[in-house]
């Protein structure tokens, strides 16, 4: 903040900084439309360090992690993004009249298997499913949920697949590597499977 | 020995729920999951006689059942006819080499699968955007907008690059030549025709939805995508009295 | 809402009722897209009484109004709206310049028309698009999207156009030849799914 960059030798303490620096990046985060990520900060913010970012950011979270609030500071998709609790979910659906998002079983399966498997081609998606899955990818590609890498240098140059940053954002999930790992997803399944059979696999 | 925990006399009570499954390994997993059977040592006598009066039951209402169920059929007569054969015979062909279950590729492909189903339902269960969780409404970008020139960063896919060519050669083709098409069935066109008239149309009789000249495989598309649309809850079937006229009443607004 | 409505004997006093009622407020005070008045809270809230609704908002003016706070919550055409604090308007104002342009579905297929039949000429362009193309070829040269690739050699020798370098970057492309075709897509199944069929996925 220019501020502070002008007067470098008064000794402006950290605490003061972030002050200064706090509620500006609380109305950032509230005016962006999607998650807004620490270097955008410092980008619009100019000469304050990475530190006081930071640290004004887990304040924020702190404060909006209050048990009065109806708002939470979640991390999505690599940045910042303020979401109502869904614990209030019926209340807003009221509000907004918006049709839930839904998805279907084929549709999330298919998901699953291309956020897990990326870059993977159709073939793979229907091999895994048993089943043709052209029309489900499509659908994934038309609400943007997945996107086309390239191509794969095989025969045939089939399209290559991969989840997009939107489908982070929707399923508010922060990265993919936040993702359960599959053995995980077994254990809190229903499947029943115990330890030894999962390291039969 | 197999291990059968289930009465094969019993009889498989059918739901009319054609999407209840995903596909075969969909369905051949919830035969065994109903069956309490070890995915590891697959009763496959049984499971497979299940499976074929499943496909028959879906064959029937179905008029195009995917040709992948019948491969998977297939694929486990194959494999119950192999399961015959005494092990020490294979034995021969391959010495030294443990031989192989001949469920094991089924079996691997199970578990894959259900990983992933499993996955799925994760996936259903998170915070979801407008479902879950909201982002704020004020949108002051868009107030300041049209004060500022945008940026470079152009957002566009792939995708959506070549649908704009799809839609352009579509268009141009529509101006020349005016194809007529014969009348493919799918229930996807009856879902999305079914949709329409619900938004327009609060309340109708069940006959209506037939034409006098309706056929029998389109009498059971529709019925179908009915039957879809109720369990999509976008519409519900109400009767007042019984033997009274049958109504479908939207569930959209 | 619901518990207070079904137990109306137990007296759960003011302050308790408060408590529940708050966050609902603030998270649909902030889901809100334009501002939202007491009677419409009420009516999503269900039986609370406008006094604990007054009161509810009341205090979470008083929690935003405190110096720290990068959100104001006003008083907007008699209803209730979150905005940022006029004071960071600079920097909220770098956040809108940094939203990415969206192409118009005319440029979109203008560019897709040149990305496949390059090289192409206007005429070219204007006789598939069946529409004068001068002004969106024009928006493309600027994007830096196409460019001039010389001259066909036919009378009046109208100006070729093909894609840029910035145009393989956008799509993460190596090269023109991994750009998928209409064959990779109509193998996914039909085209034109409207709003409905998508929301059946």
């Amino acid at each position: 903040m220019m501020e502070i960059v002008e007067n470098e030798q008064s000794k402006i303490d950290f605490s003061e900084e972030l002050d200064l620096v706090k509620p500006v990046v609380e109305a950032l985060i509230f005016a962006a439309q999607s998650p807004i990520n620490v270097q955008k900060l410092l980008d619009i913010l100019g000469n304050v360090s990475r530190t006081v970012i930071r640290e004004a950011i887990s304040r924020l979270k702190k404060e909006y992690r209050e048990k009065s609030k109806g708002i939470r500071l979640l991390e999505i998709s690599g940045g910042y993004h303020f979401r109502t609790d869904p614990a209030y979910r019926s209340y807003v659906m009221k509000l907004t009249k918006a049709k839930p998002t839904k998805l279907s079983q084929s549709t999330l399966e298919t998901l699953a298997i291309i956020a897990y498997k990326q870059p993977i081609i159709k073939a793979e998606v229907e091999d895994i499913r048993g089943v043709d899955s052209g029309y489900v990818i499509r659908a994934l590609l038309e609400k943007k949920l997945i996107k086309i890498l390239g191509k794969k240098n095989i025969v045939g140059k089939p399209l290559l697949y991969g989840t997009t940053r939107e489908f982070l954002t929707i399923f508010s999930l922060n990265d993919l590597s936040s993702l359960p790992t599959l053995k995980d997803i077994n254990e809190l399944g229903e499947s029943g499977l115990d330890e030894n059979q999962l390291s039969l696999l | 020995m197999e291990r059968i925990f289930y009465n094969s006399a019993s009889r498989i009570r059918y739901n009319v729920r054609l999407d209840l499954f995903e596909g075969p390994i969909d369905l051949l997993l919830h035969l065994i999951r109903k069956n309490r059977v070890d995915i590891y040592d697959i009763p496959i006598a049984s499971i497979t006689e299940q499976y074929l009066e499943y496909i028959k039951v879906m064959k029937e209402l179905n008029l195009d059942l995917a040709g992948e169920y019948l491969l998977m059929a297939a694929t486990l007569i194959h494999i119950k006819s192999k399961m015959l054969v005494p092990l020490e015979n294979v034995d021969d062909e391959s010495p030294g080499d443990e031989p192989e279950d001949p469920r094991a590729e089924l079996v691997r492909k199970l578990l894959d699968y259900q990983r992933y189903k499993e996955v799925s339902a994760y996936f259903s269960e998170c915070d979801m955007m407008s479902r879950d969780v909201f982002p704020s409404g004020s949108n002051e970008v868009a107030h300041l907008k049209s004060e500022f020139e945008s940026t470079g960063i152009i957002d566009v896919s792939l995708f959506h690059l070549i649908e704009a060519l799809q839609s352009v050669i579509k268009k141009s083709k529509e101006k020349i030549i005016h194809e007529v098409t014969a009348e493919r069935l799918s229930i996807r066109d009856k879902l999305a025709e079914l949709t329409e008239r619900l938004k327009n149309d609060s309340m109708f009789l069940f006959t209506a939805l037939f034409e006098e000249t309706a056929t029998k495989p389109v009498i059971i598309i529709t019925f179908l995508a009915l039957l879809e649309l109720m369990k999509l809850k976008m519409a519900k079937v109400v009767q007042t009295e019984r033997f009274g006229p049958i109504r479908v009443v939207s569930l959209l607004s």
